[in-house]
Parts: structure tokens; C-alpha cells; sequence
């Protein structure tokens, strides 16, 4: 470990928002990882639905046998601790593919310049005057239930921002001195832009990813929450959160009666957010270089 | 600390400026607010066929007759002066013909008198706009024994409606106008004619339930009136052109979002931004004046909407799945009434799946999918139907609210019989059925399904987990997976016969057997096809020719009798499963009087003779 | 100047295009079948049996690019066609919507805007102490909320419990007096038009409908300014112009507020900006857990009928919003910091 | 003015800055400084960058970077010790009495406000003039600093200016309130050759118009010999040699002096090659114990790991060094 990182370290690991949103983090990847054995499916089945435990849809409060209680005829303990593989597994892969994605079409641009750079601008512009969520919406309908879809939609619709980060970089870091340098020696483009452009500008792209990572979670919930997305009993903490919808208001004088079937996906969903937002704020404090001392 | 002070100072203030806790009281007392799930589609009478548009029209427009209180077998005159029955001798040709003498004295909104030829034009415009997808169909079943005014002009005329005009609705030739005016002249205008106060009904044969199709609650037989629809632009009344208007788009119709009606509402407005129609007391009606001043009928998708608004007091009655029953039983001030309209939920199989279907995993029969006509084996129908938990089902997931029965025919009408036989939840049987099943393949080698309904119907959702619960249970190759899709996807996949098996409910169009048997069982019924090729066979030869001598039947006891017998091959051959019977609850703030439910009416409120009382 | 806007807005038209192009071939992965459900919007109108002829009827089975070509000859006429979910021509459907999101969106910008430049500010001036570190929580917590999970807790406390903040746009008592022909209507937007005339009764009322989602967008909202704030704050105060003032021996009021703050507030501005353009877009959840009338609940319908005239419309507004919303944002920009010349 | 006339307009005694970084570590930026200005002198606070010859001048003012802390130490300016007012006091100091020019004009100059508004601000605040009045000082001062066209450039960004106009207006904004000490941070080093002749000669006409002091903090020997009368040379926070200008040209006696001086490229003498100094600044976290010249240093011995203590070599010529003897005689024996 060479000294800058170790400061980077040190300086990570003395922000303490930064070592909340990380201990959160390695917390939810422990309950991912040993999801089997936090909350053991039933044998034979696929581990990812949520066990029918009532056929009465009415919520039961939380008891030994389901201690955050059921909710939608499931028992929400299973369903946020397995929840957690399917954030991640939303998270991850539509924050990576459409990482790459933006990343090849933003090195393109950049690298390019000129017409094709007009030309893929301003297609990455149409796709940024269509709203987001209205957009993904829209495409989660059309191409039907499954998690797949909507990570298919999310990614279509999520490629621009990385895109249009990496070209800035690459238009930035173009005129840098040590990649003019390289390029008055004759190395070959492609070569400047790979082993001078792209590690200059993997910081922000990763900085940017670790804050997207908390929106696309959002989203894909808000999806199911609006009955989209993840097929009806699979374990998601924004159908759990959709179950909970139309049993927010309790009874009167007992508003919070049913107060454990938002709080446990809810609080779930908030940290596991929170853990990617805090770790991403933490790196930009730390990699944003007009804040650098 | 200062600063925490004000921020007090502030909450306070603005509980005593906002009002404070929710204190219910009765507002409005002459308003009646009830809020739903869904608005209007459209106003025209003879296009609405869902309920929240048959609601506005049914206290806007009036029929011939109606259903006395909260019968659907005794009827009471309405505009017209009498019930026609065999009796009265308004009835007659052996049940071909009906007689309604029109009331005298009877206003629309805008002040013109009730004339029969009023009653006359209102009849044949219908049946001649008959749009597509339109609820026309049922006049012109009843009447001329067609399913749809296109099929009766090309079974008339020889040629099909899209041989005759061109894509932008104008005639090919001249000659068709000619073959179209007298196809009018015989057929169509004869059938409906007024004889000096009186309007006659000619049918071609003696149709049972057809004064249940005329009773008011059926939009499709609104009384409009003729001098202002035609000025509105609707059908000129006349032989030529009448092509022309021949279903339009729905927002092209005149009346889409206008009324003229005669009924004790007059329509005032309908916010399309807000999902509200708004109704005002008919201060002429003609009988019992309405208690209720304004009527405002309001779509909240939101449920918890719904109910924070009733518990607030803002709105006096809400529509309430059962499945939230827990929540508004104990609420104070609050009342639930209980009821049930004519409707089933059942399920049906395709014999003959479309081969491009998603549905069914490999499409083969090898355990990781079914093959195409897997559900044509009889025991696979039957462990289905031993596979569904029927008692748990109306008791926790219907919280007691429906009931079991044994077919398609709903409890309340002809042929109805709680002794015939069915099937009990028995998961033992299920599985000898499935080991017989394909000569035990299916046993041995497993298969793999998909379940689908349509997404926001909870009770269908529970419906297709429990089946596939108890199913999979029985073997560890058996796997069914249970997926909700939107209304889209659903009907995308319904039409083109890719579901293997599928849930859907019927609601009574008319109170008579005749509209639940034909509709599933019979071939050319609306759940007929989606049933598949091998089941048209076999409807051909079970259930079609008796089906039609039932609805031509007049004498009941006879009629009851062939529906049993229906019905009983349906059970021997375990042509679907019928879920329940499902109940209702109403929902609505206790200073709500007089309410009561006929089932046969659109919507929860019978605003005509409800008021509202502390 | 001149060049730059005529520039962007030449380019308006074609991005309209793109958006949808865009649209319309997501569309066209639809099967007639799938499109016809917009005009059988119950399984009611399943009884009939013509119901496939509705297919040949608006030309559902029609190659895609026939049917976008149909569509465009017709946006050419104005005519952007019939929303089935607003049940009302496309514009006039989200025209009539467009004030009530505007109006949100207004509302909430003001809070979000103050209190993430205030909390900025002040997070800034303690940086790495406790008030930055708490502020930073509390704001970030709110970014993290999802906008559903926060409403429906808005709801419960603010009407279930409270009764305070009731859903929908208004009481009924006030709803029949704005719709008096007394009443008249400039803006569109209730507050502004119950002002206008001179009703404070319905101005309360209205506000008092308005607050709920107003809360629940100004806490899910305002982490973005405070960061923005924060971060930009934390550099000026760095920069030399801030110790130039302070060597002139301005009280350090004067130094924070008028030297450092309006430097910082530059970039705060553009976001600001984009804030608005974006609440104008994203009040899809709010609107529809708070039951207001409004662009965002009238496109979540539509997404998931696949009313696609509705759709089309819609995406194609909000481009237009984006874009020009985007473009006024860059040309406020130019008047707030001298430097800046659009070129 | 009531207050007795000191000889020494200004002394810093013993002045102690200390920097804390995000570990807590603590970095001596500024470990004892001292020095006095004379009425009406300038004198020249030389050394490399990171030095903290531009913590101290900033020190004088108070104005030290939030995570630096001014922990001991005098700074008497006129009788009075600055370090004992109240902040409020403090501010009365700062730009009236006295004034700072700094490094780069472009950054120093506010780019939200015109230059007339920074200039008119500073003039309000000290001299309780109204808005006009200040507005006709403002221009004046333009003028007297050389800009043409006063009037329009009161109403002009900063933005809009050259650079060496930006530094003639910053020049402007110091003087406008007539300081006995200004303290000229760089002020010249961002600026071209050629305007920076006209800067410094600007500086040195208004020094003698206006009667003032002047600190000029500099890395540039040449500027030094032009400008100044005496020269304070520092290394890593403290100082290591202090003299008038002509013994420090003619006699250093700091091995750090001397290597500075041998680094300036000279034109009126034959040189072989630029000399460096061997190594490089050591970080501040790490300053060596004792002599902190360590470890670069060609005389060091084991003596060196104590502090070397401040001796006065004769005429007003200070030098921190153990080996000051040595090197005057290195001086005549081996050239290094």
C-alpha cells in the first residue's frame, strides 16, 4: 500500500459518516451472504419467493415465530433479509452495466470528438429530457413482470450520467500536459486514453456510482411499490413496502397500529440507501479535488 | 432553547388553526360523497358497459323498468306504465312479442316531454351504434339472435362489414347503401314500433331473460331523447346513412360526456382532472323526489386515501375490498353493511394452449414445462380442482364474505342448487388424479406452469397461491409459478390463448343462468374460446345444442332442469374450478339512512332514497 | 447571446423527436393486443364478442412505423390525440394538470432551497464538527428516504393522527366555491388564483392540501442543495477573495454573508434551477400517495395502462419542459455570475 | 495622534503559529518568529514556499487558516500588542492601519462584485464616509494607482481587467484607506515580467507618497536587493538569518542563506552551473530536532541537534546557526 492511499484510508476511516455508511454496508453484505442461514428457506423451493405463511392477507404483528411480523400473507423477516440479495443484485447490476455502457459511449464521444461526439450527445440528451422514473415506468410495463425487466428499464434509462461524466473527463484530461506529452511521443490514442484518461477519471465515475447506487434502489422500490417490477411474493423490500401501502393508516386512535410493516422494509431500504449515500459522500469529501487541501 | 420554544409555539398554533384531531362530524347533510376506485369510461348509454359509468347513467337516464328494491325477479314499471307479463296480455306470440305502454307526463332534463318514439329511437340507435366492445350485444341477442349488428348485417346482406367500407368508413360501392337502407327497413325497424302510446318488441324467438336486459340498472336500455340527440349529432333517426353511425371511438360519441335523461339526477359535471362526477337533484322527476341534493362520486385509487377520509368525515360511504375488513370494522362512527351481487371467480383451462406461449415453460411434456394440451386430460382438471382449499379460502382470505357453489350459476338464480355435487379440498384424491394423469407421466416426470392474473385483485392473486401451494407440495416436480401482470399483458396473453389455466370473474349482466353457462361453457361463449380447440370439440358435443335449448325454454321448472343437467357434466368432467361466490362489503359513516343493495345495480349507493341523519 | 439560445432551441425540435422516436419504439415491442387494452380498459368489455375488430378499427396491427407516421401527421395538425386515462384530449388533459404539478413544485422549491442553503451554509462554517456532522446526517437520511415510504409516514402523522394536512387538492366547501363562476381563474394554480381573488379562505385551504407533499419533497429533496451549498460554501471560504474582505477588516458577518455566500450560491443557483425542472418531473409517487391532481399521477396511470397517446404526450412535454427549463437555468447562470458568457 | 512615536512602527516577538491536521498532529508552521519594521521601511520576508513567511504575515492580522492556531508570541504595532484586542478592535486594525496586497490578483478580487464596490466597501467601513464621497475616493485612488479611465473601471468585474490591472486595483482597494503598514504578500509573482517592474515601482512611489511600511514577502532575491532595506530570510517557521539588505548580499552567514543566494541565476558573473540546494523542504509534520536545516545542511554536526541559538554578529545581523563562524571562514577557504 503506497502512502497516498494509506491517507486516503486514514482520512476515509476518520470521517465518521464515512465509517457508518461502511460499517452499514458490510452489515447488509453479511446478511446477503448469509441470508441461507439468517432465515433458512424451505427445501425445494426457490429461495428467493417468500414462503406463504397465512392465507389471510391481514398484517400480524411481530411474535417469536415472525419477529418482524407478516405482512401480504409473508413473513417480512424473510422477506428483508433475502431482500437485501435483491437490492444488491438490483443495485449492482444496473449500476455496472450502465457504468460500462456510459463508459464506452462517454470514451467514444471523447475520444472521438467532433461529429460523433455531437451525434452521441445529443442522443444521450434525448434520453435525459425523458423523466427517469416516468421512463422507466413506462418500460417496466411494457416488457412485463420479472426483476430482470425492470433492471433492463433501469439500465436503458441510467446509462447518460456516467456517459456524459467520462467524456467530460476525457475532454478534460485531453489537454492535460502528461497526455499531450504521451501524445507528442506517438503513442496511439486508444492507448493515451486507456492508460492516462480513464484512471484519472475512475474516481468520480466511482464516486458517481456509489451515489447512483442509492436512487436505483429507490427506483426499482418505487417500481414495485407501484405494483411493477419483481413478480408478486419474490423477496423485495419495495413489494413489501407495497403490502404495507394500504395498511399505513391504522385504525383510528392506533394510527400506528400496522407500524411494523413499513418500519422493518422501510428502515431496511433507508439504511441500505443511506449506507451507499454516506459511503459516496464520504469519497467525494475525500477525491473532490477543489475541496482538496 | 429559544429557538425550541417558538418551534413549540408553532406546533400549537397550528393545531388550533388547522383544526385538531380529527373530529368527525356530519358535513353537508344534503351531500352525499362516496368515494371509489374508478370514473366513469364514458356517459353514452349504449357504450358504458363497467359499472362506475352504469352508475352516473343509472340515476341520470331511466328504462322501461325496474327492479323492485332489492329483488332481481320482481320487477316494477318505470316510464313505462306497466311490467309486461303473459298475464297482462303484454306478453304475446308465445313470449315473441312485449308491450310497454309509456308513461304520460314524464320530463327530461332540458324540459322536452317523454314521447314513444322516444323509446323507439333510444332502441335502434343503440343497436345501430353497437360499438365494439359495446354492451349492444345483448339487445341484439335477445331480439334478433345475432352477436353483434356487423354479424347480422353479413348473415343478412352476404357480406362482411369489411367488404363493404373502406378503412376510413366510407362505403365502397353505392350499391351497399342501397342493400344497407333496406337492410334496415326489414330487419331493424320493424323489430321496435310504436303503436300509438305503446312501443312493441318483436323478437325472433322467445329469449327468457330479456325483460332483465331491459330493466333499469342496464345502461344499454337508457330512454334518450330523440329531438336532442339528434341535435347533439347522434343518429338522425333516418334509413339512410344510418352506416354512419356505426360505432364511433368512444370520445367521438355526443353523449360521452353529456346526458338526456329523464331520471332523478341531472349530471353536472364530470372533473376528468380529479376522477369526480358530480350529481344535482332532478328538482321536476316525476315520481319520488330524491332526499339527497348533490351526489359526488369520486375516484380515489388510494385505499388508505379512502379510509382517512371516511374516518375524517369527508366522505360518507368508500368502496372497500374485503381484504381490508379488519380495518374498517371497528372504526367508530362507522357502518358495515354486507351483501352480495351476482358474480363468480373462477377458473378455466386452455385445452389447446397457443404454442407461443411464455407460460409454459418448455412446452413440453419433459418436467420442466406442460405440454399443449395438457389440461385436455380430465384428471389433471380434477387434482386441480381437488388441489384448492375452498372452506380456508372464503374464510381467510374472503373473511367469510362468499360462498362455495358448485358451477358456474350463482346462488339466487334458476338452476342454481347448493346439493349438486363438488369437489372437495382433498389433497390425497389430487394426487391419485395426478398419478393418473397422462398415464402417470405427469406423476413421474413433473411439470412446470405459470399462473397469471391480473394485477390488483388480491383475492385471484391468493387464489392462484394457495393452488400452486398445495400443488407443489404434493411433489417436488411439480412447480407452478404465480405472476400478476398488468391489465395489458393480461389481455395480450388471454386473447392469444398463451395461458394455460386462467382466473377471471364474471358479474351478471341480467339476472338468468343463461348469461354465466353460455359464457364459459358454451363454444362461442366469451371464456369458450380462450378454453382452447380441443375444448370447442368438446363443447360441441357436450354443452352447445343443450345450452340453446335451455335459453329457448320458457316453461322455468324445464329450464332448471337442463341447467342441471349442464352443470353436471361440467362437474363429471371438471371443466373449471369455481373459486366463490364472493360477498361485498359497504362501507359508509353511520348517519347514512335508508341504504340497502339490489344486486343488479352499478355501484354501492342508492342515491335516489338514501339520506343522511345524525 | 442570441446565437447560443437560437442554437438550443434549434435543437429542441429535434430532441422532441428523438424523445419520441424514443417512446414510440419502446411502444412498438407492444402486440396489438397489448395496445388495445387502453381502449378495453375492463374485462367487462370482454363480453363482447367484436371486440378483436377494435384492432383493424384503430389501426392497432399496423406496421409500428405506419403508426408513428400517423401520429406525427396528426402532433403536425396539433392534434396529439385522445388520452384514455385523462379522458380528455392529450393537451387539453395535460394542460389542465400542469398548473397543480407547477404549483408543488413552486411550493416545495421554496423550502428545499431555503433550508438546503441555510443548513449549507451553517455545515460549512462548522465544518467537521458536530453541527456539520449531525446537519449532514439529517439531510442525508432524507435523501435516503424513498419518496413513497416518507409521504405514506407524512400521512399518517400529518392526517391519520393530526388531521392536519389532508390529501387532494381541496375541501369540498372550497372546491364548490372555485368552481362558482364567481370564482376566476388566471393562473390555473389554486393558491395563487384564491389569492387573486381575494378568498383567503380557500388560499388556507389550499395551502393546507399543499403542505403534505410539500413536506415530503422538501425532505427527500433539500440533502441536494445543502451538499451543493456545503461543498461550494466550504471553497469560497477557502478562496482569497474571503481573505482579502476579512484583510479589510469586514465583520465576519459581512465576510459569510456578503463576500463568501453569494460566491457559493452560484453553483447553488444552477442546481436550483434543475431542482425546479426536476420537481416538475418527479412528483410521480408524491402525487399519487397524496391523491392530487397533477402530470406526474396522470403519467403513472398512463405508464401502466400504456395509454400511449397519453404517453407520447406527456414524454414529449416533459422533454420540452427539460429542455427549456434546462436552457432558462443556463441562462440564469450568465446573469448571476458575471464571468460566465454563453457561447 | 496621541500615541508616543515608536521607533519600531511594528515588532513581532517570538510569534508561534501551529497547524493541526486531520489526525490531530500538530505542525509548527511559524515556531518563534521574530522581527520589527521601522517607519517608513520596507523590509523583506524571504524564503522557499511552505516556509511560513506567509503564515506570519498573515498571523500579524489574525488572519491564520481556521485549523491554524496563533499560539505565543507579541505583535506590537504602535505600543500596542495586537494579540490582546478584542476582535471587534481587531477589525478597526485590519485595512485601516493595516493592509495587504496578495499573491494573485485574479483570486484576491472578489468576481461577484465590481471593482468599485470592493474598493467603496473598504472605504465606507473606515473612514465613515457616505456612499458618494467614497465613490470619488475610490476613483481617485484608480487614478493614483494608474488605471485609465477610473470612472469606468469603478463599474467593471474583475474579470473584465488585465492582470496587472486586477493587481493595480487590488493596490487601489489596500491604499484607499491610507495603512501605516502594508504588507505586500507576492505581489508580483503571478504577473509578467515586465508589469511586474511597473507593480513594484508602483508600490515603491505610493511607499514614499504615503509614508507607510512595508512587508513584502517574497522567494525572489532579485526583488529583494531592489526593494528592501533590511531582509528576514526564513526556513521551516523560523528565521534564520536577519540583516540590512547589502550584508545579506555581501556577507550571509546562514548555510541556508548562502544556498539561497547561490540559486538566483546571476548575469554579471560567470557561472559554471545553477546551484541547488541538496534535499528538499522538509514536511512540517517532520521537521528535524534542533536545527532544522538538518539533514541539507553541508556543516552539519552533531551540534546541530540542538536548537541553535539567535546570535548577533555585529551590525544589526542576526543569524540562527552554530556553525555561522565556520562558514564565514568556509567562506574565504573553500568554495562549496
Amino acid at each position: 500500500m503506497n502512502r497516498g492511499s494509506k491517507r486516503w484510508f486514514k482520512k476515509f476511516f476518520s470521517n465518521f459518516s464515512a465509517v457508518l455508511g461502511f460499517v452499514l454496508l458490510l452489515f447488509f453484505l453479511g446478511v446477503a451472504l448469509f441470508a441461507p442461514y439468517i432465515a433458512p428457506p424451505k427445501p425445494g423451493r426457490d429461495a428467493y419467493m417468500m414462503p406463504i405463511v397465512t392465507w389471510s392477507s391481514d398484517p400480524i404483528p411481530p411474535s417469536r415465530e415472525h419477529p418482524f411480523g407478516v405482512a401480504g400473507k409473508r413473513d417480512i423477516f424473510y422477506g428483508v433479509v433475502w431482500g437485501t440479495r435483491t437490492a444488491f443484485r438490483i443495485g449492482i447490476i444496473v449500476t455496472i452495466s450502465s457504468t460500462l455502457i456510459g463508459l464506452v459511449i462517454g470514451s467514444i464521444a471523447g475520444y472521438f470528438g467532433h461529429l460523433v461526439d455531437e451525434l452521441l450527445m445529443r442522443v444521450t440528451d434525448i434520453f435525459m429530457a425523458v423523466p427517469f422514473l416516468v421512463a422507466a415506468l413506462v418500460l417496466a410495463t411494457i416488457l412485463g413482470a420479472g426483476l430482470d425487466k425492470v433492471i433492463i428499464a433501469l439500465i436503458v434509462f441510467s446509462w447518460m450520467y456516467p456517459a456524459r461524466l467520462i467524456r467530460g473527463n476525457i475532454l478534460q484530461v485531453k489537454e492535460e500536459q502528461f497526455v499531450m506529452a504521451a501524445k507528442a511521443l506517438g503513442v496511439s490514442d486508444l492507448v493515451v486514453i486507456l492508460r492516462h484518461v480513464l484512471p484519472n477519471s475512475i474516481f468520480p465515475v466511482l464516486i458517481q456510482a456509489s451515489m447512483r447506487m442509492g436512487s436505483l434502489v429507490i427506483t426499482a422500490a418505487a417500481l414495485s411499490f407501484l405494483g411493477l417490477g419483481a413478480p408478486q411474493g419474490y423477496a423485495d423490500w419495495g413489494a413489501l413496502l407495497n403490502y404495507a401501502r394500504n395498511w399505513m393508516l391504522g385504525s383510528q386512535g392506533q394510527a400506528l397500529q400496522y407500524w411494523f410493516m413499513t418500519v422493518f422494509p422501510g428502515l431496511a431500504m433507508v439504511l441500505f440507501v443511506l449506507a451507499w449515500n454516506l459511503v459516496g459522500d464520504a469519497l467525494r469529501d475525500i477525491f473532490d479535488p477543489r475541496l482538496r487541501v | 432553547m429559544k429557538r425550541f420554544c417558538f418551534v413549540w409555539l408553532l406546533v400549537i398554533l397550528l393545531n388550533v388553526v388547522l383544526g385538531g384531531v380529527v373530529f368527525a362530524e356530519m358535513k353537508n347533510p344534503d351531500t352525499y360523497i362516496y368515494l371509489t376506485i374508478s370514473e366513469p369510461d364514458t356517459l353514452d348509454p349504449h357504450f358504458a358497459y363497467d359499472t362506475a359509468s352504469g352508475e352516473i347513467i343509472n340515476f341520470v337516464y331511466e328504462n322501461l323498468i325496474a327492479y323492485r328494491d332489492e329483488s332481481v325477479t320482481e320487477l316494477v314499471p318505470r316510464l313505462s306504465e306497466a311490467v309486461p307479463s303473459a298475464d297482462n296480455g303484454l306478453i304475446k306470440d308465445d313470449g315473441k312479442t312485449y308491450v310497454f305502454p309509456i308513461r304520460k307526463g314524464v320530463k327530461f332534463h332540458n324540459g322536452r316531454d317523454l314521447t314513444p318514439e322516444d323509446v323507439e329511437y333510444s332502441f335502434e340507435r343503440g343497436i345501430l351504434f353497437d360499438p365494439y366492445a359495446g354492451p349492444m350485444w345483448m339487445l341484439i341477442e335477445a331480439i334478433f339472435n345475432y352477436g353483434s349488428l356487423e354479424d347480422f348485417v353479413a348473415d343478412k346482406l352476404g357480406m362482411s362489414w369489411e367488404e363493404m367500407f373502406n378503412e376510413d368508413g366510407s362505403l365502397k360501392s353505392e350499391e351497399y347503401a342501397e342493400k344497407l337502407v333496406s337492410f334496415y327497413r326489414q330487419y331493424i325497424d320493424p323489430a321496435i314500433e310504436v303503436e300509438e302510446d305503446d312501443v312493441v318488441f318483436h323478437l325472433v324467438r322467445p329469449f327468457a331473460p330479456f325483460l332483465s336486459i331491459l330493466a333499469q340498472n342496464s345502461n344499454w336500455s337508457a330512454i334518450l331523447d330523440k329531438e336532442t340527440s339528434i341535435e347533439m349529432g347522434l343518429w338522425d333517426g333516418k334509413a339512410e346513412n344510418w352506416w354512419k353511425y356505426h360505432s364511433l371511438k368512444k370520445e367521438e360519441s355526443p353523449l360521452y360526456q353529456q346526458t338526456i335523461g329523464t331520471g332523478p339526477f341531472k349530471f353536472l359535471e364530470w372533473d376528468r382532472a380529479q376522477q369526480k362526477v358530480t350529481l344535482v337533484r332532478n328538482e321536476e322527476y316525476w315520481g319520488e323526489k330524491p332526499k339527497l341534493a348533490k351526489v359526488i362520486i369520486w375516484g380515489i385509487d388510494e385505499w388508505s386515501t379512502r379510509r382517512a377520509m371516511l374516518e375524517a368525515g369527508d366522505a360518507d360511504q368508500i368502496y372497500a375490498p374485503l381484504q381490508y375488513y379488519d380495518q374498517v370494522k371497528t372504526l367508530p362512527g362507522v357502518k358495515v353493511e354486507e351483501g352480495a351481487r351476482i358474480t363468480i371467480t373462477a377458473m378455466h383451462f386452455n385445452w389447446t394452449v397457443n404454442k407461443e406461449s411464455k407460460y409454459i415453460g418448455s412446452g413440453q411434456p419433459d418436467g420442466e414445462g406442460i405440454p399443449l394440451d395438457f389440461f385436455s386430460d380430465v384428471h389433471v382438471r380434477k387434482a386441480f380442482s381437488y388441489a384448492f382449499d375452498y372452506d380456508t379460502f372464503i374464510a381467510e382470505v374472503l373473511k367469510g364474505h362468499g360462498i362455495r357453489i358448485p358451477s358456474v350459476i350463482p346462488r339466487g338464480l334458476l338452476g342454481y342448487n347448493e346439493n349438486l355435487p363438488m369437489y372437495p379440498f382433498d389433497l390425497e384424491k389430487a394426487k391419485e388424479e395426478f398419478q393418473k394423469a397422462w398415464n402417470g407421466e405427469v406423476w413421474e416426470k413433473g411439470f412446470k406452469l405459470t399462473l397469471l392474473y391480473n394485477t390488483g385483485n388480491e383475492a385471484r392473486q391468493t387464489a392462484c397461491e394457495m393452488l400452486k401451494e398445495n400443488i407443489e407440495s404434493l411433489n417436488p416436480k411439480f412447480k407452478i409459478e404465480v405472476q400478476g401482470v398488468q391489465w395489458p399483458n393480461y389481455l395480450d396473453a388471454y386473447k392469444q390463448g398463451q395461458l394455460p389455466a386462467f382466473v377471471i370473474g364474471w358479474l351478471a349482466d341480467y339476472p338468468d343462468p343463461h348469461n354465466f353457462i353460455f359464457t364459459y361453457y358454451h363454444s362461442d361463449g366469451v371464456y369458450g374460446g380462450p378454453q382452447g380447440k380441443l375444448y370447442a370439440d368438446f363443447a360441441q358435443t357436450h354443452f352447445n345444442a343443450l345450452i340453446e335449448q335451455a335459453i329457448a325454454e320458457t316453461d322455468p321448472e324445464k329450464r332448471a332442469a337442463l341447467y342441471e343437467e349442464i352443470q353436471k357434466i361440467a362437474y363429471e368432467n371438471a371443466v373449471g374450478i369455481t373459486f366463490y361466490q364472493p360477498g361485498e362489503i359497504f362501507v359508509m359513516r353511520d348517519w347514512v339512512k335508508g341504504w340497502y343493495l339490489n344486486p343488479m345495480r352499478p355501484g354501492e349507493v342508492n342515491y335516489d332514497s338514501i339520506w343522511k341523519e345524525e | 447571446m442570441v446565437f447560443y439560445i437560437l442554437r438550443r432551441l434549434l435543437f429542441l425540435p429535434l430532441a422532441l423527436f428523438g424523445v419520441s422516436l424514443l417512446v414510440f419504439t419502446m411502444i412498438g415491442f407492444l402486440s396489438p393486443y397489448q395496445r388495445l387494452a387502453t381502449f378495453i380498459n375492463s374485462p367487462e368489455r370482454l363480453k363482447s364478442d367484436n371486440v378483436d375488430k377494435l384492432i383493424s378499427f384503430y389501426g392497432l396491427d399496423d406496421p409500428i412505423f405506419i403508426q408513428y407516421f400517423r401520429w406525427m401527421k396528426n402532433v403536425f395538425q396539433g392534434n396529439l390525440g385522445w388520452s384514455y386515462v385523462g379522458k380528455a384530449p392529450v393537451l387539453e388533459s395535460i394542460l389542465i394538470r400542469f398548473p397543480y404539478t407547477l404549483e408543488l413544485a413552486i411550493f416545495s422549491v421554496i423550502p428545499i432551497i431555503f433550508l438546503g442553503v441555510s443548513f449549507g451554509v451553517l455545515s460549512a462554517l462548522h465544518h467537521n464538527k458536530f453541527l456539520d456532522h449531525i446537519l449532514r446526517i439529517f439531510a442525508v437520511v432524507g435523501w435516503s428516504f424513498p419518496d413513497f415510504v416518507f409521504g405514506l409516514i407524512v400521512l399518517m402523522v400529518f392526517y391519520s393522527t393530526l388531521g392536519w394536512f389532508p390529501p387532494g387538492n381541496l375541501s369540498i366547501w372550497a372546491e364548490e366555491i372555485v368552481k362558482s363562476p364567481a370564482f376566476r381563474h388566471i393562473t390555473g394554480m389554486l393558491t395563487f388564483d384564491s389569492l387573486l381573488n381575494g378568498r383567503l379562505d380557500v388560499f388556507w385551504d389550499a395551502l393546507r392540501h399543499l403542505l403534505g407533499p410539500v413536506l415530503t419533497l422538501t425532505y427527500v429533496e433539500f440533502a441536494f442543495i445543502l451538499r451543493i451549498t456545503r461543498s461550494s460554501m466550504l471553497e469560497v471560504l477557502r478562496r482569497d477573495y474571503v481573505r482579502t474582505a476579512r484583510a479589510k477588516g469586514l465583520e465576519e458577518k459581512a465576510v459569510i454573508h456578503k463576500h463568501a455566500r453569494r460566491n457559493a450560491l452560484v453553483p447553488v443557483a444552477t442546481v436550483s434551477g434543475q431542482t425546479i425542472v426536476g420537481l416538475l418531473a418527479g412528483t410521480v409517487i408524491v402525487e399519487t400517495i397524496f391523491n392530487r391532481t397533477g402530470i406526474g399521477s396522470f403519467m403513472a396511470i398512463a405508464a401502466q395502462q400504456l395509454d400511449y397517446a397519453s404517453i407520447m404526450g406527456g414524454t414529449l412535454f416533459f422533454g420540452l419542459i427539460l429542455i427549456l427549463g434546462n436552457l432558462c437555468v443556463d441562462l440564469s447562470y450568465a446573469f448571476i455570475d458575471p464571468r460566465v458568457r454563453l457561447d | 495622534m496621541t500615541q508616543p512615536q515608536h521607533e519600531n512602527m511594528l515588532e513581532v516577538k517570538d510569534i508561534k503559529v501551529y497547524f493541526y491536521d486531520d489526525e490531530g498532529r500538530e505542525l509548527k508552521a511559524v515556531d518563534g518568529v521574530s522581527f520589527s519594521v521601522r517607519r517608513g521601511e520596507t523590509i523583506a520576508l524571504v524564503g522557499e514556499s511552505g516556509c511560513g513567511k506567509s503564515v506570519t504575515s498573515m498571523a500579524l492580522l489574525q488572519l491564520v487558516d481556521s485549523r491554524g492556531k496563533i499560539v505565543g508570541g507579541k505583535v506590537i504595532f504602535e505600543g500596542q500588542d495586537l494579540l490582546l484586542l478584542p476582535e471587534a478592535k481587531m477589525r478597526t486594525v485590519r485595512g485601516k492601519d493595516i493592509a495587504v496586497i496578495f499573491q494573485e490578483p485574479a483570486s484576491a478580487l472578489n468576481p461577484v462584485y465590481t471593482i468599485g464596490e470592493q474598493i467603496i466597501e473598504a472605504i465606507i467601513l473606515h473612514q465613515k464616509l457616505s456612499f458618494r464621497q467614497a465613490r470619488e475616493v475610490a476613483r481617485e485612488m484608480l487614478r493614483l494607482v494608474g488605471i485609465p479611465e477610473p470612472e469606468k473601471r469603478l463599474n467593471e468585474y474583475p474579470h473584465e481587467l488585465s492582470g496587472g490591472m486586477k493587481q493595480r486595483a487590488m493596490i487601489a482597494m489596500a491604499l484607499s484607506c491610507r495603512p501605516k503598514l502594508l504588507i505586500a504578500d507576492e505581489p508580483t509573482t503571478s504577473l509578467d515580467v515586465t508589469i511586474q517592474a511597473q507593480i513594484l515601482e508602483l508600490i515603491r512611489e505610493l511607499q514614499k507618497k504615503l509614508g507607510m511600511s512595508v512587508i513584502l514577502i517574497t522567494h525572489d532575491l532579485g526583488i529583494v536587493a531592489d526593494m528592501s532595506q533590511r531582509v528576514v530570510v526564513m526556513y521551516a517557521g523560523k528565521v534564520v538569518e536577519e540583516a540590512d539588505r547589502t550584508e545579506i548580499f555581501k556577507n550571509p552567514l546562514h548555510p541556508y542563506t548562502i544556498g539561497l543566494l547561490r540559486s538566483i541565476p546571476r548575469l554579471d558573473r560567470e557561472q559554471t552551473k545553477l546551484e541547488t540546494i541538496p534535499g528538499v523542504v522538509p514536511d512540517p509534520s517532520s521537521f528535524p530536532v534542533g536545527c532544522r536545516f538538518r539533514g541539507r545542511c553541508l556543516y552539519e554536526s552533531p551540534t546541530c541537534c540542538e536548537v541553535p541559538p539567535p546570535t548577533l554578529v555585529g551590525n544589526n545581523h542576526l543569524v540562527n546557526c552554530h556553525h555561522w563562524q565556520e562558514v564565514r571562514q568556509g567562506k574565504e577557504t573553500a568554495r562549496f
